[in-house]
Protein backbone atom coordinates (compact mmCIF):
# COMPACT_ATOMS: atom_id res chain seq x y z
CA UNK A 1 0.00 0.00 0.00
CA UNK A 2 2.62 2.34 -0.84
CA UNK A 3 1.53 6.56 -1.43
CA UNK A 4 1.00 5.72 -5.45
CA UNK A 5 -1.79 2.97 -4.65
CA UNK A 6 -2.90 5.62 -1.62
CA UNK A 7 -3.60 8.55 -3.84
CA UNK A 8 -5.51 6.24 -6.20
CA UNK A 9 -7.40 5.22 -3.36
CA UNK A 10 -8.42 8.89 -2.70
CA UNK A 11 -9.41 9.85 -6.30
CA UNK A 12 -11.35 6.80 -6.63
CA UNK A 13 -13.11 7.61 -3.42
CA UNK A 14 -14.06 11.00 -4.04
CA UNK A 15 -14.05 11.38 -7.77
CA UNK A 16 -15.36 7.99 -8.67
CA UNK A 17 -17.79 8.81 -6.05
CA UNK A 18 -19.06 12.49 -6.83
CA UNK A 19 -18.97 10.72 -10.92
CA UNK A 20 -21.72 7.81 -9.53
CA UNK A 21 -23.63 10.53 -8.09
CA UNK A 22 -23.02 12.93 -10.78
CA UNK A 23 -24.52 10.36 -13.50
CA UNK A 24 -27.15 8.46 -11.66
CA UNK A 25 -28.89 11.92 -10.30
CA UNK A 26 -29.86 15.64 -12.00
CA UNK A 27 -30.29 17.01 -15.03
CA UNK A 28 -29.24 15.39 -18.08
CA UNK A 29 -26.44 18.22 -19.21
CA UNK A 30 -24.64 17.35 -15.49
CA UNK A 31 -25.26 13.57 -16.15
CA UNK A 32 -23.59 13.78 -19.68
CA UNK A 33 -20.35 15.77 -17.79
CA UNK A 34 -20.33 13.67 -15.33
CA UNK A 35 -19.83 10.50 -17.45
CA UNK A 36 -16.86 12.80 -19.63
CA UNK A 37 -15.34 13.38 -16.04
CA UNK A 38 -15.33 9.55 -14.72
CA UNK A 39 -13.40 8.46 -17.95
CA UNK A 40 -10.81 11.38 -17.43
CA UNK A 41 -10.74 11.09 -13.69
CA UNK A 42 -10.36 6.97 -14.30
CA UNK A 43 -7.28 7.06 -16.78
CA UNK A 44 -5.03 8.99 -14.00
CA UNK A 45 -6.70 6.51 -11.61
CA UNK A 46 -5.11 3.52 -13.82
CA UNK A 47 -1.94 5.66 -14.55
CA UNK A 48 -1.02 5.63 -10.48
CA UNK A 49 -2.40 1.71 -10.11
CA UNK A 50 0.35 0.93 -12.56
CA UNK A 51 3.13 2.47 -11.18
CA UNK A 52 1.93 1.60 -7.48
CA UNK A 53 1.68 -1.94 -8.63
CA UNK A 54 4.88 -1.55 -10.78
CA UNK A 55 3.43 -2.91 -13.79
CA UNK A 56 4.66 -0.65 -16.65
CA UNK A 57 2.01 -2.79 -18.96
CA UNK A 58 -0.48 -1.84 -17.36
CA UNK A 59 0.24 1.81 -19.39
CA UNK A 60 -1.28 0.14 -22.01
CA UNK A 61 -4.87 0.39 -20.06
CA UNK A 62 -4.51 4.08 -19.62
CA UNK A 63 -3.91 4.84 -23.07
CA UNK A 64 -6.76 2.83 -24.66
CA UNK A 65 -8.92 4.55 -21.65
CA UNK A 66 -7.50 7.75 -23.06
CA UNK A 67 -8.07 6.98 -26.53
CA UNK A 68 -11.52 5.39 -26.10
CA UNK A 69 -12.82 7.76 -23.08
CA UNK A 70 -13.56 10.75 -25.14
CA UNK A 71 -15.23 8.88 -28.06
CA UNK A 72 -17.61 7.44 -25.59
CA UNK A 73 -18.61 10.78 -24.41
CA UNK A 74 -18.19 12.46 -28.41
CA UNK A 75 -21.15 9.30 -28.91
CA UNK A 76 -23.31 10.45 -25.87
CA UNK A 77 -22.78 14.38 -27.00
CA UNK A 78 -23.52 13.31 -30.86
CA UNK A 79 -26.72 11.19 -29.92
CA UNK A 80 -27.92 13.43 -26.98
CA UNK A 81 -27.64 17.14 -29.60
CA UNK A 82 -31.29 17.40 -29.28
CA UNK A 83 -31.54 16.87 -25.26
CA UNK A 84 -28.92 18.35 -24.86
CA UNK A 85 -30.03 21.67 -26.35
CA UNK A 86 -32.45 22.25 -24.17
CA UNK A 87 -30.12 22.50 -20.91
CA UNK A 88 -26.74 23.07 -22.07
CA UNK A 89 -24.42 21.16 -19.80
CA UNK A 90 -21.92 23.61 -17.51
CA UNK A 91 -19.28 22.57 -14.80
CA UNK A 92 -16.60 24.51 -16.99
CA UNK A 93 -14.85 24.38 -13.74
CA UNK A 94 -14.58 20.72 -12.85
CA UNK A 95 -13.42 20.00 -16.09
CA UNK A 96 -10.43 22.08 -16.34
CA UNK A 97 -10.16 20.73 -12.61
CA UNK A 98 -10.29 17.43 -13.54
CA UNK A 99 -8.02 18.03 -16.89
CA UNK A 100 -5.55 19.85 -14.65
CA UNK A 101 -5.10 16.69 -12.08
CA UNK A 102 -4.81 14.56 -14.81
CA UNK A 103 -1.55 16.48 -16.02
CA UNK A 104 -0.01 16.78 -12.87
CA UNK A 105 -0.50 13.28 -12.23
CA UNK A 106 0.95 12.70 -16.16
CA UNK A 107 4.26 15.02 -15.03
CA UNK A 108 4.49 13.57 -11.88
CA UNK A 109 4.94 10.06 -13.02
CA UNK A 110 7.43 11.24 -16.11
CA UNK A 111 9.47 12.58 -13.74
CA UNK A 112 9.74 9.40 -11.22
CA UNK A 113 9.75 7.26 -15.02
CA UNK A 114 12.83 9.90 -16.00
CA UNK A 115 14.14 9.91 -19.64
CA UNK A 116 12.88 7.22 -21.87
CA UNK A 117 10.39 5.11 -23.93
CA UNK A 118 8.26 4.83 -21.15
CA UNK A 119 8.67 8.88 -20.41
CA UNK A 120 7.29 9.08 -24.00
CA UNK A 121 4.59 6.39 -23.72
CA UNK A 122 2.91 8.60 -20.65
CA UNK A 123 3.71 11.78 -22.30
CA UNK A 124 1.49 10.55 -25.30
CA UNK A 125 -1.33 8.78 -23.00
CA UNK A 126 -1.01 12.67 -20.99
CA UNK A 127 -1.58 14.44 -24.78
CA UNK A 128 -4.58 12.37 -25.55
CA UNK A 129 -5.94 12.42 -22.06
CA UNK A 130 -6.02 16.38 -21.94
CA UNK A 131 -6.82 16.69 -25.67
CA UNK A 132 -9.78 14.17 -25.27
CA UNK A 133 -11.38 15.46 -22.15
CA UNK A 134 -11.18 18.96 -23.43
CA UNK A 135 -12.93 18.79 -26.28
CA UNK A 136 -15.46 16.01 -25.77
CA UNK A 137 -16.64 18.85 -23.08
CA UNK A 138 -16.18 21.64 -26.27
CA UNK A 139 -18.55 18.72 -28.08
CA UNK A 140 -20.97 18.68 -25.13
CA UNK A 141 -21.38 22.02 -25.11
CA UNK A 142 -23.06 22.44 -28.21
CA UNK A 143 -20.61 20.76 -30.81
CA UNK A 144 -23.14 18.82 -32.77
CA UNK A 145 -25.29 21.83 -33.31
CA UNK A 146 -27.08 21.15 -36.47
CA UNK A 147 -26.89 17.55 -37.11
CA UNK A 148 -30.77 16.55 -36.78
CA UNK A 149 -30.51 13.03 -38.78
CA UNK A 150 -26.76 13.13 -38.71
CA UNK B 1 -51.24 -14.11 -10.56
CA UNK B 2 -51.59 -10.48 -9.13
CA UNK B 3 -48.40 -8.34 -8.60
CA UNK B 4 -48.26 -8.62 -5.13
CA UNK B 5 -48.15 -13.14 -5.49
CA UNK B 6 -45.17 -12.58 -7.78
CA UNK B 7 -43.31 -10.44 -5.18
CA UNK B 8 -44.09 -12.82 -2.96
CA UNK B 9 -42.56 -15.57 -5.70
CA UNK B 10 -39.81 -13.86 -6.11
CA UNK B 11 -39.07 -13.05 -2.45
CA UNK B 12 -39.10 -16.78 -1.71
CA UNK B 13 -36.46 -18.03 -4.45
CA UNK B 14 -34.21 -14.84 -3.62
CA UNK B 15 -33.69 -15.85 0.05
CA UNK B 16 -33.76 -19.44 -0.82
CA UNK B 17 -30.66 -18.81 -3.53
CA UNK B 18 -29.21 -16.16 -0.80
CA UNK B 19 -29.34 -18.94 2.09
CA UNK B 20 -27.55 -21.30 -0.79
CA UNK B 21 -25.13 -18.73 -1.51
CA UNK B 22 -24.15 -17.52 1.70
CA UNK B 23 -23.95 -21.47 2.90
CA UNK B 24 -21.28 -21.76 0.07
CA UNK B 25 -19.26 -18.59 1.06
CA UNK B 26 -16.92 -20.09 4.18
CA UNK B 27 -16.03 -23.08 2.08
CA UNK B 28 -14.39 -20.92 -0.43
CA UNK B 29 -10.70 -20.68 -0.50
CA UNK B 30 -9.30 -17.45 1.65
CA UNK B 31 -9.79 -14.43 -0.29
CA UNK B 32 -6.52 -13.52 -1.95
CA UNK B 33 -4.85 -16.63 -0.42
CA UNK B 34 -1.68 -18.03 -1.53
CA UNK B 35 -2.84 -21.37 -2.57
CA UNK B 36 -3.73 -21.03 -6.50
CA UNK B 37 -3.44 -25.00 -7.65
CA UNK B 38 -4.84 -23.74 -11.31
CA UNK B 39 -3.12 -21.08 -11.86
CA UNK B 40 0.31 -22.78 -11.15
CA UNK B 41 -0.79 -25.28 -13.80
CA UNK B 42 -0.98 -22.92 -16.56
CA UNK B 43 1.66 -20.40 -15.64
CA UNK B 44 3.82 -23.50 -15.87
CA UNK B 45 2.23 -24.82 -19.00
CA UNK B 46 2.99 -21.02 -20.60
CA UNK B 47 6.28 -20.88 -19.65
CA UNK B 48 7.16 -24.26 -20.88
CA UNK B 49 5.92 -22.66 -24.27
CA UNK B 50 7.61 -19.05 -24.20
CA UNK B 51 4.46 -17.45 -23.88
CA UNK B 52 5.04 -14.38 -21.98
CA UNK B 53 0.90 -13.66 -21.46
CA UNK B 54 -0.59 -17.00 -19.26
CA UNK B 55 -3.97 -15.46 -20.61
CA UNK B 56 -2.77 -15.30 -24.23
CA UNK B 57 -1.80 -18.44 -23.76
CA UNK B 58 -4.62 -20.12 -21.89
CA UNK B 59 -7.17 -18.27 -24.52
CA UNK B 60 -5.14 -19.45 -27.61
CA UNK B 61 -3.24 -22.27 -26.73
CA UNK B 62 -4.63 -24.34 -23.98
CA UNK B 63 -8.17 -24.06 -24.11
CA UNK B 64 -8.12 -22.76 -28.21
CA UNK B 65 -11.25 -24.86 -28.30
CA UNK B 66 -13.07 -23.18 -25.87
CA UNK B 67 -11.80 -19.58 -28.39
CA UNK B 68 -13.36 -21.30 -31.36
CA UNK B 69 -16.60 -21.66 -29.24
CA UNK B 70 -16.38 -17.77 -28.49
CA UNK B 71 -15.59 -17.26 -32.43
CA UNK B 72 -18.30 -19.12 -33.68
CA UNK B 73 -21.02 -16.75 -30.87
CA UNK B 74 -19.35 -13.75 -31.72
CA UNK B 75 -19.99 -14.86 -36.17
CA UNK B 76 -23.21 -16.14 -35.35
CA UNK B 77 -25.09 -13.16 -33.37
CA UNK B 78 -23.48 -10.88 -36.26
CA UNK B 79 -25.01 -12.86 -38.79
CA UNK B 80 -28.02 -12.82 -36.81
CA UNK B 81 -28.36 -9.11 -36.66
CA UNK B 82 -27.57 -8.73 -40.42
CA UNK B 83 -30.30 -10.94 -41.30
CA UNK B 84 -32.61 -9.20 -38.01
CA UNK B 85 -31.73 -5.31 -39.30
CA UNK B 86 -32.39 -5.62 -43.22
CA UNK B 87 -33.65 -3.01 -44.79
CA UNK B 88 -37.86 -4.58 -45.33
CA UNK B 89 -39.78 -4.28 -48.52
CA UNK B 90 -41.85 -1.36 -47.09
CA UNK B 91 -38.89 0.66 -46.02
CA UNK B 92 -36.85 2.81 -48.49
CA UNK B 93 -33.50 4.01 -47.28
CA UNK B 94 -32.73 7.96 -47.10
CA UNK B 95 -29.22 9.40 -47.77
CA UNK B 96 -27.97 10.68 -44.87
CA UNK B 97 -27.56 14.66 -44.47
CA UNK B 98 -24.36 15.95 -43.92
CA UNK B 99 -23.94 17.08 -40.08
CA UNK B 100 -22.73 20.72 -39.19
CA UNK B 101 -19.94 19.31 -36.77
CA UNK B 102 -17.69 22.28 -34.95
CA UNK B 103 -13.99 22.12 -36.22
CA UNK B 104 -12.11 21.52 -33.07
CA UNK B 105 -14.28 18.25 -32.91
CA UNK B 106 -13.32 17.19 -36.18
CA UNK B 107 -9.75 17.93 -36.34
CA UNK B 108 -9.85 15.71 -33.12
CA UNK B 109 -11.64 13.04 -35.06
CA UNK B 110 -8.89 12.84 -37.36
CA UNK B 111 -6.39 12.85 -35.45
CA UNK B 112 -7.16 10.15 -33.18
CA UNK B 113 -8.32 7.87 -35.83
CA UNK B 114 -5.63 6.84 -36.86
CA UNK B 115 -3.69 6.88 -33.47
CA UNK B 116 -6.57 4.50 -32.08
CA UNK B 117 -6.28 2.24 -35.21
CA UNK B 118 -2.40 2.01 -34.42
CA UNK B 119 -3.11 1.18 -30.69
CA UNK B 120 -5.72 -1.55 -31.94
CA UNK B 121 -3.07 -3.28 -34.15
CA UNK B 122 -0.52 -2.85 -31.44
CA UNK B 123 -2.75 -4.62 -29.06
CA UNK B 124 -3.78 -7.21 -31.22
CA UNK B 125 0.04 -7.79 -32.30
CA UNK B 126 1.73 -8.10 -28.73
CA UNK B 127 -1.56 -9.93 -27.01
CA UNK B 128 0.90 -13.01 -25.55
CA UNK B 129 3.34 -10.44 -24.62
CA UNK B 130 1.24 -7.49 -22.43
CA UNK B 131 -1.92 -7.19 -21.54
CA UNK B 132 -4.44 -7.65 -24.34
CA UNK B 133 -5.14 -10.10 -27.75
CA UNK B 134 -7.09 -10.46 -30.59
CA UNK B 135 -10.06 -9.40 -28.67
CA UNK B 136 -9.26 -6.47 -27.57
CA UNK B 137 -7.28 -4.66 -29.87
CA UNK B 138 -9.70 -5.67 -32.22
CA UNK B 139 -12.72 -3.97 -30.49
CA UNK B 140 -10.31 -0.76 -30.30
CA UNK B 141 -9.61 -0.76 -33.65
CA UNK B 142 -13.32 -1.10 -35.20
CA UNK B 143 -14.29 1.37 -33.03
CA UNK B 144 -11.49 3.71 -34.21
CA UNK B 145 -12.87 3.99 -37.65
CA UNK B 146 -16.42 5.34 -36.10
CA UNK B 147 -14.45 8.40 -34.71
CA UNK B 148 -15.11 9.15 -38.78
CA UNK B 149 -19.40 8.60 -37.81
CA UNK B 150 -18.82 11.18 -34.79
CA UNK B 151 -16.61 13.42 -35.89
CA UNK B 152 -18.15 13.65 -39.75
CA UNK B 153 -21.18 12.68 -40.44
CA UNK B 154 -22.35 8.95 -41.56
CA UNK B 155 -21.69 9.75 -45.50
CA UNK B 156 -18.05 10.13 -44.74
CA UNK B 157 -17.75 6.96 -42.83
CA UNK B 158 -19.60 5.04 -45.41
CA UNK B 159 -17.58 6.42 -48.25
CA UNK B 160 -14.51 4.90 -46.16
CA UNK B 161 -15.86 1.65 -45.20
CA UNK B 162 -16.65 -1.03 -47.96
CA UNK B 163 -18.98 -3.01 -45.84
CA UNK B 164 -18.46 -6.11 -48.47
CA UNK B 165 -14.87 -6.03 -47.73
CA UNK B 166 -15.32 -6.39 -44.03
CA UNK B 167 -17.70 -9.30 -44.27
CA UNK B 168 -15.13 -11.27 -46.28
CA UNK B 169 -12.75 -9.94 -43.60
CA UNK B 170 -14.83 -11.70 -41.34
CA UNK B 171 -15.88 -14.64 -43.07
CA UNK B 172 -11.75 -14.90 -44.18
CA UNK B 173 -10.48 -14.70 -40.47
CA UNK B 174 -13.00 -17.27 -38.95
CA UNK B 175 -12.00 -19.57 -41.22
CA UNK B 176 -8.24 -18.97 -41.12
CA UNK B 177 -8.29 -19.51 -37.17
CA UNK B 178 -9.79 -22.97 -38.43
CA UNK B 179 -7.06 -23.75 -40.73
CA UNK B 180 -4.57 -22.90 -38.36
CA UNK B 181 -6.55 -25.31 -36.22
CA UNK B 182 -6.76 -28.38 -38.58
CA UNK B 183 -2.68 -27.20 -39.73
CA UNK B 184 -2.31 -29.02 -36.31
CA UNK B 185 -3.98 -32.06 -37.52
CA UNK B 186 -1.91 -32.69 -40.57
CA UNK B 187 1.01 -32.07 -38.58
CA UNK B 188 0.24 -35.15 -36.99
CA UNK B 189 -0.69 -33.98 -33.31
CA UNK B 190 -4.35 -32.61 -32.56
CA UNK B 191 -6.35 -29.83 -33.70
CA UNK B 192 -5.26 -26.24 -32.57
CA UNK B 193 -2.36 -28.03 -31.14
CA UNK B 194 0.43 -25.79 -30.32
CA UNK B 195 3.04 -28.24 -31.47
CA UNK B 196 4.03 -27.33 -35.09
CA UNK B 197 5.83 -23.90 -35.27
CA UNK B 198 9.17 -23.51 -32.77
CA UNK B 199 8.43 -21.54 -29.74
CA UNK B 200 10.97 -18.96 -30.75
CA UNK B 201 12.46 -16.56 -27.16
CA UNK B 202 10.77 -15.42 -24.59
CA UNK B 203 8.86 -12.05 -24.86
CA UNK B 204 9.59 -11.66 -28.44
CA UNK B 205 6.62 -11.10 -31.17
CA UNK B 206 7.56 -14.69 -32.87
CA UNK B 207 7.08 -16.46 -29.08
CA UNK B 208 4.27 -18.71 -28.30
CA UNK B 209 4.46 -21.40 -31.56
CA UNK B 210 0.57 -20.46 -33.17
CA UNK B 211 -0.90 -18.75 -30.43
CA UNK B 212 0.53 -14.98 -32.20
CA UNK B 213 -1.19 -16.61 -35.39
CA UNK B 214 -4.19 -17.46 -33.30
CA UNK B 215 -4.34 -14.27 -31.86
CA UNK B 216 -4.49 -12.21 -35.03
CA UNK B 217 -6.88 -14.13 -36.79
CA UNK B 218 -9.18 -13.34 -33.84
CA UNK B 219 -8.35 -9.73 -33.71
CA UNK B 220 -9.26 -9.42 -37.56
CA UNK B 221 -12.45 -11.28 -36.97
CA UNK B 222 -13.53 -9.42 -34.16
CA UNK B 223 -12.50 -5.91 -35.89
CA UNK B 224 -14.51 -7.13 -38.74
CA UNK B 225 -17.41 -8.34 -37.30
CA UNK B 226 -17.91 -5.24 -34.54
CA UNK B 227 -17.49 -2.89 -38.09
CA UNK B 228 -20.52 -5.09 -39.77
CA UNK B 229 -22.26 -4.83 -36.75
CA UNK B 230 -21.87 -1.58 -35.90
CA UNK B 231 -22.86 -0.69 -39.93
CA UNK B 232 -26.17 -2.36 -39.35
CA UNK B 233 -27.37 -0.14 -36.57
CA UNK B 234 -26.45 3.25 -38.34
CA UNK B 235 -28.41 2.11 -41.15
CA UNK B 236 -31.28 1.53 -39.40
CA UNK B 237 -30.73 4.56 -36.93
CA UNK B 238 -29.90 6.77 -39.24
CA UNK B 239 -30.89 5.63 -42.89
CA UNK B 240 -33.58 3.45 -43.30
CA UNK B 241 -36.92 4.74 -42.39
CA UNK B 242 -40.53 3.62 -42.80
CA UNK B 243 -42.60 4.53 -46.24
CA UNK B 244 -44.40 7.14 -44.22
CA UNK B 245 -41.05 8.48 -43.77
CA UNK B 246 -41.05 8.10 -39.66
CA UNK C 1 -2.27 -6.31 1.13
CA UNK C 2 -3.88 -2.93 -0.47
CA UNK C 3 -7.44 -3.79 0.52
CA UNK C 4 -8.69 -0.44 1.03
CA UNK C 5 -8.06 0.16 -2.94
CA UNK C 6 -10.38 -3.45 -3.45
CA UNK C 7 -13.14 -2.22 -1.15
CA UNK C 8 -13.06 1.39 -2.50
CA UNK C 9 -13.56 -0.08 -6.01
CA UNK C 10 -15.96 -2.80 -4.79
CA UNK C 11 -18.21 -0.52 -3.70
CA UNK C 12 -17.81 1.96 -6.66
CA UNK C 13 -19.03 -0.78 -9.17
CA UNK C 14 -21.79 -1.78 -6.71
CA UNK C 15 -22.99 1.55 -6.19
CA UNK C 16 -22.68 2.39 -9.80
CA UNK C 17 -24.64 -0.86 -10.73
CA UNK C 18 -27.30 0.07 -8.48
CA UNK C 19 -27.85 3.18 -10.19
CA UNK C 20 -27.84 1.70 -13.64
CA UNK C 21 -30.93 -0.15 -12.16
CA UNK C 22 -32.48 2.61 -10.64
CA UNK C 23 -32.45 4.78 -13.47
CA UNK C 24 -35.63 3.95 -15.57
CA UNK C 25 -34.89 6.37 -18.72
CA UNK C 26 -32.71 4.51 -21.47
CA UNK C 27 -30.59 7.43 -22.67
CA UNK C 28 -29.48 8.41 -18.76
CA UNK C 29 -29.30 4.51 -18.25
CA UNK C 30 -26.87 4.59 -20.85
CA UNK C 31 -24.77 6.77 -19.33
CA UNK C 32 -24.90 4.92 -16.13
CA UNK C 33 -23.51 1.92 -17.55
CA UNK C 34 -20.51 3.72 -19.50
CA UNK C 35 -19.52 4.80 -16.14
CA UNK C 36 -20.30 1.35 -14.48
CA UNK C 37 -18.14 0.29 -17.23
CA UNK C 38 -14.76 2.50 -16.53
CA UNK C 39 -15.29 1.15 -12.53
CA UNK C 40 -15.44 -2.40 -13.34
CA UNK C 41 -12.48 -2.09 -15.45
CA UNK C 42 -10.50 -0.18 -12.34
CA UNK C 43 -11.94 -3.42 -10.22
CA UNK C 44 -10.14 -5.53 -12.65
CA UNK C 45 -7.02 -3.79 -12.54
CA UNK C 46 -7.12 -3.43 -8.79
CA UNK C 47 -7.62 -7.19 -8.64
CA UNK C 48 -4.75 -8.06 -10.97
CA UNK C 49 -6.60 -8.64 -14.24
CA UNK C 50 -5.44 -6.63 -16.71
CA UNK C 51 -6.54 -8.44 -19.77
CA UNK C 52 -10.14 -8.55 -18.45
CA UNK C 53 -10.17 -4.83 -17.94
CA UNK C 54 -8.71 -4.39 -20.90
CA UNK C 55 -11.53 -6.04 -23.07
CA UNK C 56 -14.31 -4.21 -20.58
CA UNK C 57 -12.97 -0.24 -21.29
CA UNK C 58 -12.82 -1.26 -24.99
CA UNK C 59 -15.97 -2.69 -25.11
CA UNK C 60 -17.97 -0.54 -22.48
CA UNK C 61 -16.14 2.62 -23.02
CA UNK C 62 -17.54 3.35 -26.60
CA UNK C 63 -18.64 0.53 -28.50
CA UNK C 64 -21.96 -0.04 -26.14
CA UNK C 65 -22.72 3.39 -25.67
CA UNK C 66 -22.95 3.46 -29.34
CA UNK C 67 -25.01 0.56 -29.51
CA UNK C 68 -27.90 1.49 -27.34
CA UNK C 69 -28.02 5.02 -27.64
CA UNK C 70 -28.68 4.04 -31.54
CA UNK C 71 -31.38 1.63 -30.86
CA UNK C 72 -32.79 4.31 -28.40
CA UNK C 73 -32.56 6.76 -31.30
CA UNK C 74 -34.64 4.09 -33.82
CA UNK C 75 -37.32 3.64 -31.49
CA UNK C 76 -37.74 7.06 -30.37
CA UNK C 77 -38.04 8.17 -34.54
CA UNK C 78 -40.64 5.32 -35.05
CA UNK C 79 -42.80 6.73 -32.12
CA UNK C 80 -42.23 10.32 -33.64
CA UNK C 81 -43.33 9.03 -37.35
CA UNK C 82 -46.19 6.86 -35.70
CA UNK C 83 -47.42 9.91 -33.78
CA UNK C 84 -47.53 12.21 -36.67
CA UNK C 85 -49.27 10.06 -39.40
CA UNK C 86 -52.06 9.43 -37.26
CA UNK D 1 -6.22 12.95 -59.73
CA UNK D 2 -3.86 15.60 -61.14
CA UNK D 3 -0.15 14.75 -60.47
CA UNK D 4 0.27 17.66 -58.20
CA UNK D 5 -2.55 16.14 -56.33
CA UNK D 6 -1.39 12.78 -56.07
CA UNK D 7 2.47 14.00 -54.98
CA UNK D 8 0.70 15.95 -51.99
CA UNK D 9 -1.48 12.59 -51.25
CA UNK D 10 1.22 10.56 -51.27
CA UNK D 11 3.64 12.86 -48.89
CA UNK D 12 0.57 13.17 -46.42
CA UNK D 13 0.47 9.11 -46.32
CA UNK D 14 4.54 9.26 -45.96
CA UNK D 15 4.04 12.19 -43.46
CA UNK D 16 1.44 10.33 -41.36
CA UNK D 17 3.50 6.99 -41.44
CA UNK D 18 6.60 8.61 -40.16
CA UNK D 19 4.31 9.84 -37.24
CA UNK D 20 2.96 6.76 -36.92
CA UNK D 21 5.85 4.52 -36.58
CA UNK D 22 7.58 6.83 -34.12
CA UNK D 23 4.61 5.98 -32.21
CA UNK D 24 4.86 2.32 -32.73
CA UNK D 25 8.43 2.70 -31.67
CA UNK D 26 7.17 4.52 -28.46
CA UNK D 27 4.06 1.71 -27.61
CA UNK D 28 6.61 -1.54 -27.82
CA UNK D 29 9.20 -2.93 -25.27
CA UNK D 30 11.80 -4.69 -26.93
CA UNK D 31 13.13 -3.48 -30.37
CA UNK D 32 14.42 -5.95 -32.70
CA UNK D 33 13.55 -6.62 -36.31
CA UNK D 34 10.36 -8.21 -36.67
CA UNK D 35 8.79 -6.01 -34.35
CA UNK D 36 9.82 -3.22 -36.66
CA UNK D 37 8.48 -4.92 -39.81
CA UNK D 38 4.99 -5.95 -38.08
CA UNK D 39 4.94 -2.30 -36.96
CA UNK D 40 6.40 -0.28 -40.26
CA UNK D 41 3.51 -2.40 -42.38
CA UNK D 42 0.68 -1.45 -39.18
CA UNK D 43 1.84 2.19 -39.55
CA UNK D 44 1.17 1.98 -43.12
CA UNK D 45 -2.43 1.02 -42.72
CA UNK D 46 -3.26 3.86 -40.68
CA UNK D 47 -1.52 5.92 -43.00
CA UNK D 48 -3.93 5.06 -45.76
CA UNK D 49 -6.42 5.01 -43.30
CA UNK D 50 -5.84 8.64 -41.86
CA UNK D 51 -5.46 9.76 -45.66
CA UNK D 52 -9.09 8.11 -46.57
CA UNK D 53 -10.45 9.85 -43.33
CA UNK D 54 -9.25 13.35 -44.14
CA UNK D 55 -10.53 12.96 -47.77
CA UNK D 56 -14.04 11.60 -47.26
CA UNK D 57 -14.29 14.30 -44.37
CA UNK D 58 -13.11 16.78 -47.58
CA UNK D 59 -14.36 20.39 -47.16
CA UNK D 60 -17.03 20.64 -44.80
Amino acid sequence: MNGWTATATAVLALGGGATVWGVATGPLGRRVVAQNLSTSLACPVLLLLAQGYGRPSYVDLALVLALLGPVGTLVFARLLAEDLEGDPPGARAATYAVAVFGATVVIVLCAVAGPGRAMVKLLVTGALLVAGNLVASRALAGGFSGSRHG
Amino acid sequence: MTRRVRRWVLAVGGAGLAALLVAACPALPPFGGATHPYGDRVVHESLARQTANTIASVNFDQRAFDTLGELGILFASVIGTVVLLRQTRDERRAAPEPAAVSLPVRRYALIVLPVALLTGLYVVAHGQLSPGGGFQGGVVAATALHLLYLGADYRALENVRPIGLYEVGDALAASGYLVTGFAGLLGGTAFLANTLLPYGTFNTLASGGTVPLLNAAIGMEVACAVVVLLARFLDQAVEIEKESGS
Amino acid sequence: MDDPLIVVALLLVAACATAAVAVRDPERQALVLAVLGTALAVLFTVLQAPDVGLSQLAVGSALTPLLLMLSVRKVRRRERGKGRTR
Amino acid sequence: MTPCTALRGALEVVAWWAVLFLLWLVLIGTVDTLELVVGAAAALVCAVAARGARRAVGGR
